[in-house]
């Protein structure tokens, strides 16, 4: 198996099949070959895991070409137990989107679809890119698409919100580009590996650190700088806000781990009390203003900013607990590992709660909470996945919103007991505003005319519902597996961490 | 009368180019008439270090300085003559129908 | 002292495009309106021919003729081989345009060819005297070309500015040459590196060298030196637009190269310094205020401006690297802007212009493959992977990051970042809004083709920018 | 035995799934027969392992039977301990769960979410079933809020109900107060142990016992302390201490059943449990226990206040539930952990009958749950009369009954501490017996005594309930009545064993095992003691005051009105976490919605540097004046300026 | 004060004052007649500097032809002189320091070392029968062929486009062109514009 280029495959199977979908768009329908690259692609990333070597943090199903040989650019591609997870996070969620958007996307749907199978194959490439600039292609390439699914098929406002997720997100790239030149002239190479056994003095780090910090804190995103993604969110088509939260949003974690953690080990330590403020900012803040909101996708949107504020206080926390164990590494991976889970997990959730939200809005072409109320007595089957994810996403044992946020909170309180305290309050806020979304949305006597019209969902509906619920309680209830894909790279890369640059 | 002479003839020359710009807002003929003077300035200089440097090239090149000035004045001028027949002006400030 | 036979073969290409500009104009006055389709295609062969020529002249050597006043180095080689395929599609977007509008005369293509000798003659010089020369050839060629469509009103204003203007640059220009022809005794561009080179750098050879980079700034459209850039973009017709937005372009940066790099190089440190504020301008006001506009030309015009500034930014680092990157970025921002320009072309009929950024709402509805195309040259323009635009940024970077200059990179991505926002502006006009306009797109197999092809290539050297890249470094290495 | 242990737990959450699932295939029959049957199961298992562990005299189970993962060293893992005191919440709660499930039956008889609710209650009996027999503090989490999910689940139960649905959610979110200290704790516990293990935990505890943890920047405090009363904040929430009780009386939207089940005897002495679970670690902090202490008996008393000035018949129960679940806690307080859980199994008993009689009494009177428009129906409900009647004894602390036991031992217990607070508490706890024995009474006599006072075409349905319901009272009258007779092994004598570990310094059982000489003596000894004239006091001014003259009750209402104000407003508690965390909430995130996201970030920074470039955009562009000789100015300024700067003062290389 | 220093001063002066004047005078006319003054007077400065060939050809081509044709431009646009000049005295404090900056910068670039007599001496007189044309012809023949070529191209396309723009048929010649009147198509002639029927319709508002 492994002499196959499968990471290739991953990457550009989606892209050439969107551009057939697009080019049979006007002779086929371009539904079932969406489906079928989407599928397959799906299929063929579990061969990642099937010829994982879990034992080893090195890279792993390597391909390496000269692409650009006067600037020593390759096409290498790898994965490790880091990546390697997140790709197939992202098979998995494209095939979701392609049937979530099977029959509410009406108007063009063979660009629609050409646009999530091509973004895939870039979201692939990001994950495996081990070459600085392929990845920067990837990274930014993804833009594109998405800028088109949420102008094109979002909602009223979806220009507004689009340029501004445009603009929001190149902005905080365009920084980490120079940074990357900037390590390039140093190292005269564009491998990210080379980069992470580049010597840097201090200075060089913290302005590095701070050019990648801009560009992932973006794409977490983090507060301060979170206020695109409320907005992408309510405007994007479901399948959208679906890839937006599940898997885009992984890229900026990625980021940490794969740039900022490893190739500025001493500035991330140096300012590891800023992501720190900032992730905790997140979690406490947008946990209240997560409570407010009126429209469900913003509400979950914001939701997910407060998660992935776990994400990341859960990778900064390797520092404080090296201090706290007085440099050892000896259980400073608890936070990262948890991060890490947090992000797969919210991947699901996420991705569940909007298409949960989805679901309604192809009903009822509305997001606002007050137009629902006593969806139960009309959607039982719908009522019960809604509520799971809900409870998931509020951090319930045995689904798997709880893995990561346990292993961050414990982890958290080793640091700094008020880095815990802080973070625990999820615990509260998290519950608070999923339930309430579902006692408003949910539960109550039928709310008005319309709800009472509602139909339950149909067996397309229940199967990619039923599917996240699945891997959403696998994963509760059986995370090893996941932990195991992880620890040799973690551990490799917290060894890495605890060495200084300078 | 040595180089520098020259050379401050031709920066005065210059000068009086570029303040004839400054001045003459509306009339195109006398901008075009400035720019002949900063041509001037030009060649003094390059006949004055030919001179000095004891080097013809100096000399050839003013000799097609000349000859390019004459070919752009005619394009120039012919290029107002369209200009005026289109607007019946060549008042620089009635000029600005492209802008901001 | 009669030239060696051996300088005839080398100035082929120029011989050749001079005696076809000439047999064009000749065979044009014989022909009829409906035969003008014959001037076309001969102006497309002598630029094919001249590619033949041009390739087979050039063995990757570098040659002087003409007494060291022309040069055949790889770089002229590469850079007229560009021109001419920049031309062909001018050439190409202008046919149906100017057939459509009555103005199909043999002029514009003859005009074409004399501005393109021009641009030839400025890639190859090797002396003051051929460089000032080939640029008035140039220059000459495009202010009647500007006013080409002499009844239309915004045309000659355009040209009547653009003449000035360009007049004006060309004093300051030869000013300074004056200055350095009196530095160093020699109009000659080598003797002039030579003797620059043993001297230390003094008051009067900056002052020089100001007035160089004046005149140079000018040609490039480098603010505070652009002002007749926007005018002249929006105001001359189209094709005219693109080809003085693209060959143009690249004629303008072999003078740059001419003058900056190979004659005054020994001043770097010198003009490195005004290239910076040039440049740091030219970002500033090119993107601030791209973004006030609604006419797409002026648009690009301001566009060109800011990326005007990235050149000199390659420039500006002295370094071979950097020379490379800008000559790679010169050259896909010519194909770039010819597509663009291109686009606007096929939109247009008789008597519709298709030049305000409204004229393209909704493109995705009536032609899906061209909103495609024109989201991928836009995309390219604003520097997002996987088009070119990004690999020339990339490149451009990387040579001032490599000459410590960090700091100038990230205020230039930091523009390149407001200049997105109109560039996607476009995108959005186009994908997001509903088609006011439901005119079919015009049908010319020709135009569509070569438009296609293109985007195309664009997108394909986003994919693979090696070779291209290669090409640049090796040509500066040699 | 493992097979036996996992068979226990996976019986009921069989039945959850298939009923859950596949309750639309099976029907309602086959819904409750499977869950009944998987409890059951459990319950009959039960007994085993008490034969196997007690009457056998096993040593107790401590092994893993799964591993969840592995992270840092750190083994997460699912497994069981069963000892003697697992053992007995296993008989408990299946036991208990068993006699509702059956009464379910009748009770919901007519509910359309008839299989829907039994899978539920089979779920709760699985979440709980692993709550207790769990081996360490990951799985201790889980089931504790797996209980609450449930718990949520079966409060909201009637969705349509607008009262329900917002018990549920505060339910939930007050458990989840509790949960952030109980999780904390758990960090805590995994900072200075590294392990999830509870015997891992127990054997290192007593070497960490002085360790400290520096909370606030430069005070060093007991870390020991610091642990247990994060734990105990997650015990508040489960098992109501105030200032967390909030949710349990509005948790009585929920149906009858769930009420005895989750709601009395079960999930709300889960914080019970816990506590006494980690005996070892509480017995190393003073600090921690009287904290426990002072909780316990402000919620033994006031709470039970509360009870007497409620109208609805589940909710006085309910509130007699805080006021008991508060002795309980007083017992763990003065580190009387047996009798703390002696008193939950007796509880557990003794409210489920009462709660599963209220609900039997509201079945009758067709869910009409207002005390004040029933009385009389001792003759039409005689079995649940009798039945509640030997409830409310065991429930007040009547010689002989099952609660009497209990209490008087916690009593005793805690008149003979010597820990921070007895003082206090052995009042409040005095105080109380008189209080449960007015509420208790005032309600028995309301409700089966006095004039009958409802209408008559509720009088012409009024019928004793069927079989389901009334087997299931009296087979839990039965343990309410004698299940205090087990006193002996389980306060005095060595039932726990290791299970229980108490510092010779606290303990107070041991020091009452002294005077004890079995269960007569100790009923004869209980009545001379003040708490039996207390509770005598209480029955008999019930007695006197809703069956003799009624009118004293709206007397003393006039004239005590601030008080009764403050009782018929639960002290504030409700009005005030509506006004102060709810609303505060909804605030601070407005607050921070429109102020920091919108108006700050989205409105300044980023619309603002947007609209800021758009309007120098607009300014520059006018740079453009279109006149030729602007353009030539800026040309020669431009060339001015550059000569000026670079000939003159620009730094030479 | 050698004889060629006063010739210098003298012509020097007439051509600082004749270019004050082609910037200064209200009449394009005089202007560009001041102008031809200039070039004389530069024309003897050339002179000096042993340029014979170039003063006789600025004579010529610029006096004789480029200036002429400036004339007859001037004259057949029929300007509006008043117009033109107004604001004449508005600008001139900025031009004047404008242009005094710069010239007083570059006299102090010029003035500095490098350019007198020191470093650069005044070469030696050519002997009489030097000529210059000759010399100047012999160069451009040779060394500067190339560019000569070029030259004469430039001169090409100044003739091609002087006549492609102002070259135009008589406008009060009227003749019938059958071809083109064959030509024509439908869409030159009538364009059909699709108008939604007028009703009322309420004033909506925009999104």
């Amino acid at each position: 198996m492994s002499g196959l280029p499968l990471l290739s495959f991953v990457v550009w199977l989606p892209i050439l099949g969107g551009l057939l979908v697009l080019a049979l768009s006007e002779r086929v329908n371009p539904r079932p070959v969406a489906l079928a690259v989407a599928m397959i692609t799906f299929l063929v990333s579990l061969l990642l895991y099937t010829g994982f070597d879990q034992t080893t943090a090195a890279m792993q199903f390597q391909e390496k070409l000269s692409w650009i040989p006067g600037f020593n650019v390759f096409y290498h591609l790898g994965v490790d137990g880091i990546a390697m997870p997140l790709i197939i996070l992202t098979t998995f969620t494209t095939v979701l989107v392609v049937l979530a958007g099977w029959e509410v996307i009406k108007e063009r749907p063979a660009q629609y679809l050409a646009a999530f199978l091509i973004m895939e194959g870039l979201m692939n490439g990001v994950f495996s890119a081990l070459d600085a600039v392929l990845f920067y292609v990837f990274w930014e390439g993804m833009l594109i698409p998405m800028f088109l699914i949420i102008g094109v098929w979002g909602g009223p406002r979806r220009v507004y919100a689009t340029i501004k997720f445009f603009l929001y997100t190149f902005l905080g790239s365009v920084f980490m580009l120079v940074a990357l030149i900037y390590m390039y002239t140093q190292s005269g190479s564009f491998s990210i590996l080379d980069f992470h056994t580049l010597k840097l003095g201090m200075t060089e780090q913290i302005l590095i650190f701070l050019a990648f910090l801009l560009a992932f804190a973006v794409k977490v995103p983090m507060w301060p700088v979170h206020t695109w993604l409320p907005d992408a969110h309510v405007e994007a088509p479901t399948g959208g806000s679906v890839i937006l939260a599940a898997i885009m949003l992984k890229i900026g974690g990625y980021g940490f781990l794969r740039f900022s953690l490893p190739i500025a080990p001493d500035a991330s330590h140096e300012l590891d009390w800023l992501i720190i403020f900032m992730s905790l900012t997140a979690v406490v803040y947008i946990g209240f203003v997560a409570l407010v909101q009126q429209d469900m996708k913003k509400l979950i949107a914001y939701s997910s900013i407060a998660h992935m504020g776990f994400v990341t206080l859960g990778i900064f926390l390797v520092f404080p607990l090296m201090d706290a164990n007085a440099g050892s590494t000896q259980g400073a991976l608890l936070g990262m590992q948890g991060g890490m889970i947090q992000m797969i997990s919210h991947g699901f959730i996420s991705g569940a709660l909007f298409l949960c939200v989805g679901v309604l809005y192809d009903r009822m072409h509305s997001r606002q909470i007050d137009d629902y109320g006593g969806v139960v007595n009309t959607m039982p089957v719908f009522a019960a996945f809604m509520v799971l994810f809900a409870m998931a996403n509020s951090g319930l044992p045995g689904t798997s919103g709880f893995v990561g946020e346990f292993l961050v909170v414990i982890a958290s309180f080793k640091a700094n007991v008020w880095f815990a305290v802080l973070a625990s309050t999820t615990l509260i806020l998290g519950a608070a505003y999923s339930l309430w979304l579902v006692k408003r949305v949910v539960f109550g006597d039928i709310g008005n005319a319309r709800v009472a019209q509602l139909h339950d969902i149909n067996g397309r509906e229940a199967l990619i519902l039923g599917s996240l619920a699945f891997v959403v309680l696998l994963f509760g209830l059986w995370p090893a597996p996941l932990v195991d894909v992880m620890q040799s790279s973690l551990e490799n890369l917290v060894a890495h961490v605890a060495v200084s640059k300078l | 009368m040595v180089l520098a002479d020259f050379l401050i003839l031709g920066a005065v020359l210059f000068g009086l180019s570029v303040a004839g710009i400054f001045i003459n807002r509306k009339n195109v003929i006398i901008l075009l008439m400035a720019i002949e003077l900063m041509l001037l300035a030009v060649n003094m200089n390059f006949i004055a270090f030919s001179h000095f440097l004891g080097d013809i090239s100096g000399q050839v090149f003013v000799f097609f300085i000349l000859t390019v000035a004459a070919a752009e004045s005619a394009i120039g001028l012919a290029i107002l003559v369209v200009l005026f027949r289109n607007r019946h002006t060549i008042n620089v400030e009635e000029l600005d129908s492209m802008k901001g | 002292m009669i030239p060696a036979p051996g300088d005839f073969v080398l100035l082929l290409p120029e011989i050749f495009v001079l005696s076809m500009a000439c047999v064009i104009l000749v065979v044009d006055l014989y022909l009829s309106d409906d035969e003008r389709v014959i001037s076309y295609w001969l102006a497309q062969l002598t630029l094919l021919f001249a590619a033949v020529i041009t390739l087979s002249v050039g063995d990757g050597q570098s040659q002087l003729a003409f007494y060291g006043t022309y040069i055949a180095d790889p770089m002229a080689t590469t850079l007229k081989v560009a021109i001419y395929l920049v031309t062909a599609l001018a050439f190409l977007y202008a046919r149906h345009y100017l057939s459509e509008r009555k103005l199909f005369k043999g002029e514009y293509y003859v005009l074409g060819l004399f501005a393109m000798l021009g641009m030839m003659v400025l890639v190859s010089a090797h002396s003051l005297l051929t460089v000032y020369l080939g640029l008035e050839l140039l220059s000459l060629s495009l202010y009647a070309m500007v006013a080409f469509n002499r009844d239309a009103y915004p045309c000659t204003e355009a040209a009547m500015k653009y003449f000035v203007l360009g007049a004006l640059a060309s004093g300051m220009l030869l000013y300074g040459m004056s200055m350095l022809y009196g530095l160093t005794g020699t109009l000659d561009i080598e003797l002039i590196a030579q003797s620059l080179g043993r001297q230390t750098a003094t008051g009067p050879m900056i002052f020089t060298a100001t007035f160089i980079v004046v005149g140079l700034a000018f040609k490039l459209g480098a603010v505070p030196f652009h002002m007749w850039v926007p005018d002249v973009y929006q105001g001359a017709p189209t094709p005219v637009t693109l080809f003085i937005g693209s060959a143009s372009k690249i004629a303008a940066f072999a003078m740059v190269m001419r003058l900056l790099a190979e004659s005054i190089g020994a001043l770097q440190p010198a003009w490195e310094g005004m290239l910076v504020a040039l440049a740091l301008l030219s970002l500033a006001i090119g993107n601030v205020v791209a973004i006030a506009q609604t006419n797409l030309k002026r648009m690009l015009a301001y566009s060109t401006i800011s990326h005007v500034g990235f050149l000199l930014l390659g420039i500006l680092s002295g370094t071979q690297a950097g020379y490379a990157a800008s000559m790679f970025y010169i050259i896909t921002y010519a194909l770039m802007s010819a597509g663009a320009f291109g686009m606007i072309i096929l939109l247009s009929r008789a008597g519709f212009e298709a030049d305000e950024i409204d004229d393209f709402k909704g493109l995705n509805q009536r032609n899906s493959w061209y909103a495609l195309l024109m989201l991928i040259l836009m995309f390219s323009m604003a520097g997002v992977p996987p088009t070119v635009g990004f690999y020339a940024k990339l490149a451009v970077l990387q040579a001032v990051v490599g000459v410590d200059m960090v700091w100038l990179a990230a205020a230039a991505v930091l523009f390149s970042v407001i200049g997105a926002f109109y560039y996607i502006r476009l995108v959005k006009v186009m994908y997001f809004d509903q088609a006011e306009d439901t005119t079919p797109l015009a049908e010319h197999f020709d135009l569509r083709f070569g438009l296609s092809a293109n985007g195309l290539a664009i997108l394909l050297l986003g994919l693979f920018p090696g070779s291209l890249m290669n090409l640049c470094l090796q040509v500066m290495a040699g | 035995m493992e097979t036996v242990y996992l068979a226990i737990v996976l019986a009921p959450l069989l039945g959850a799934i298939v009923a859950g699932l596949f309750g639309r295939l099976i029907g309602r029959r086959g819904a409750h027969w499977v869950t009944i049957l998987g409890v059951a199961t459990s319950f009959v298992l039960s007994l085993y392992v008490f034969k196997y562990m007690v009457i056998d005299g096993n040593p107790a189970f401590n092994g893993s039977v799964y591993t969840w993962l592995v992270t840092d060293g750190i083994r997460m893992e699912v497994g069981f301990l069963v000892d003697r005191l697992t053992t007995l919440m296993l008989l408990v709660v299946t036991f208990v769960s068993l006699m509702v499930h059956i009464y379910t039956i009748g009770y919901m008889h007519d509910d359309p979410g008839y299989q829907r609710f039994f899978s539920y209650i089979a779920l709760f009996t699985f979440a709980m079933l692993m709550l207790v027999m769990s081996n360490n503090f990951l799985q201790l989490f889980f089931g504790w809020e797996a209980v609450g999910l449930v718990s949520y689940l079966l409060i909201g139960f009637w969705y349509k109900k607008p009262t329900a649905i917002y018990a549920n959610l505060k339910a939930f979110l007050v458990n989840r107060v509790g949960d952030f200290g109980f999780l904390l704790g758990i960090a805590a516990v995994v900072l200075y142990f590294n392990t999830l293990d509870y015997a891992e935990v127990f054997s290192v505890a007593p070497s960490m016992a002085d360790a400290t943890i520096e909370i606030i920047p430069g005070v060093q405090g007991s870390a020991m302390t610091v642990i247990c009363i994060l734990l105990f904040i997650g015990a508040m929430g489960k098992s109501a201490q105030v200032p967390l009780h909030v949710w349990l009386p509005d948790s009585m939207e929920g149906p009858t059943p769930i009420s005895a089940l989750i709601h009395a005897a079960t999930m709300v002495t889960a914080g019970i449990f816990m506590v006494a679970r980690m005996s070892p670690l509480f017995e190393l902090s003073e600090t921690a226990l009287s904290f426990v202490l002072v909780i316990g008996s402000i919620t033994a008393l006031f709470m039970g206040l509360l009870g007497l000035v409620q109208n609805d018949i589940k909710r006085v129960v309910a509130y007699s539930t805080l006021s008991q679940l508060g002795y309980m806690t007083v017992a763990l307080g003065v580190s009387a952990y047996s009798a703390g859980i002696f008193h939950l199994m007796t509880h557990a008993f003794f409210k489920a009958l009462l709660f599963l009689a209220a609900g039997s009494v509201i079945i009758a009177m067709h869910h009409e749950q207002d005390i004040r428009k029933m009385g009389g129906l001792r003759r039409y409900l005689p079995v649940t009369y009798w039945t509640s009647l030997i409830g409310s004894l065991a429930l007040i602390g009547f010689p002989g009954f099952a609660g009497f036991f209990s209490k008087d031992t916690i009593i005793e217990a805690v008149y003979a501490s010597h820990i921070a607070g007895a003082g206090i508490a052995y009042v409040a706890v005095l105080i109380g017996v008189f209080v449960t024995a007015l509420y208790s009474f005032r309600m028995f006599f309301l409700v089966f005594h006095t004039e009958e006072r409802f209408d008559a075409r509720t009088r012409s349905h009024l019928h004793e309930p069927p079989a389901v319901v009334t087997v299931p009272l009296i087979l839990l009258a039965i343990p309410s009545l004698l299940a205090g007779y087990w006193i002996d092994p389980v306060v005095f004598g060595d039932y726990f064993g290791d299970a229980i570990q108490v510092a010779a310094a606290h303990d107070v059982i041991g020091h009452l095992a002294a005077d004890y000489h079995g269960a007569w003596g100790f009923i004869l000894h209980g009545l001379m003691a003040p708490a039996f004239w207390l509770a005598m006091a209480g029955l008999i001014t019930a007695w006197y005051i809703y069956t003799q003259n009624r009118a004293i009750a709206g007397r003393a209402a006039e004239r005590f009105r601030g008080l009764y104000r403050v009782l018929q407003n639960k002290y504030g508690f409700d009005r005030f976490n509506e006004v102060f965390f709810a609303g505060g909430a909804r605030g601070t995130g407005w607050t921070l919605w429109k102020l920091g996201d919108v108006l700050i970030i989205d409105g300044l920074l980023v619309n603002g540097s947007a609209r800021l470039v758009g309007w120098l955009s607009g300014i520059v562009r006018h740079v453009q004046s279109g006149y030729l000789y602007h353009y030539a100015f800026s040309m020669i300024i431009g060339l001015l300026l550059l000569l000026s700067w670079f000939v003159w003062f620009a730094p030479t290389q | 004060m050698s004889f060629e220093r006063l010739v210098f001063y003298t012509f020097a002066a007439i051509l600082v004052y004749a270019a004050t004047r082609v910037i200064t005078v209200r009449n394009p006319v005089h202007a560009a007649l001041h102008l031809v003054l200039a070039f004389f007077t530069c024309a003897g400065l050339w002179l000096l500097l042993e340029a014979e060939f170039l003063a006789i050809t600025l004579v010529l081509v610029y006096v004789g032809a480029v200036m002429v044709l400036f004339l007859f431009v001037v004259m057949m646009l029929d300007i509006n002189l008043a117009s033109l000049k107004a604001g004449f005295v508005r600008y001139l404090p900025v031009g004047a320091t404008v242009a005094a900056l710069m010239l007083l910068e570059m006299i102090l670039v010029l003035k500095s070392k490098g350019f007198d007599a020191a470093s650069m001496p005044p070469p030696v007189r050519h002997a009489a029968d030097y000529s210059n044309t000759r010399e100047l012809g012999s160069v451009l023949y040779t060394d500067y062929v190339y560019p000569f070529e070029i030259a004469a191209v430039i001169l090409v396309v100044a003739i091609i486009a002087a006549i492609a723009l102002t070259l135009r048929k008589r406008g009060e010649s009227k003749m019938q062109n059958p071809a083109e009147q064959v030509k024509v198509r439908r869409e030159d002639r009538v364009r059909l514009v699709k108008m939604a029927a007028e009703t009322r319709k309420p004033a909506e508002s925009e999104d």
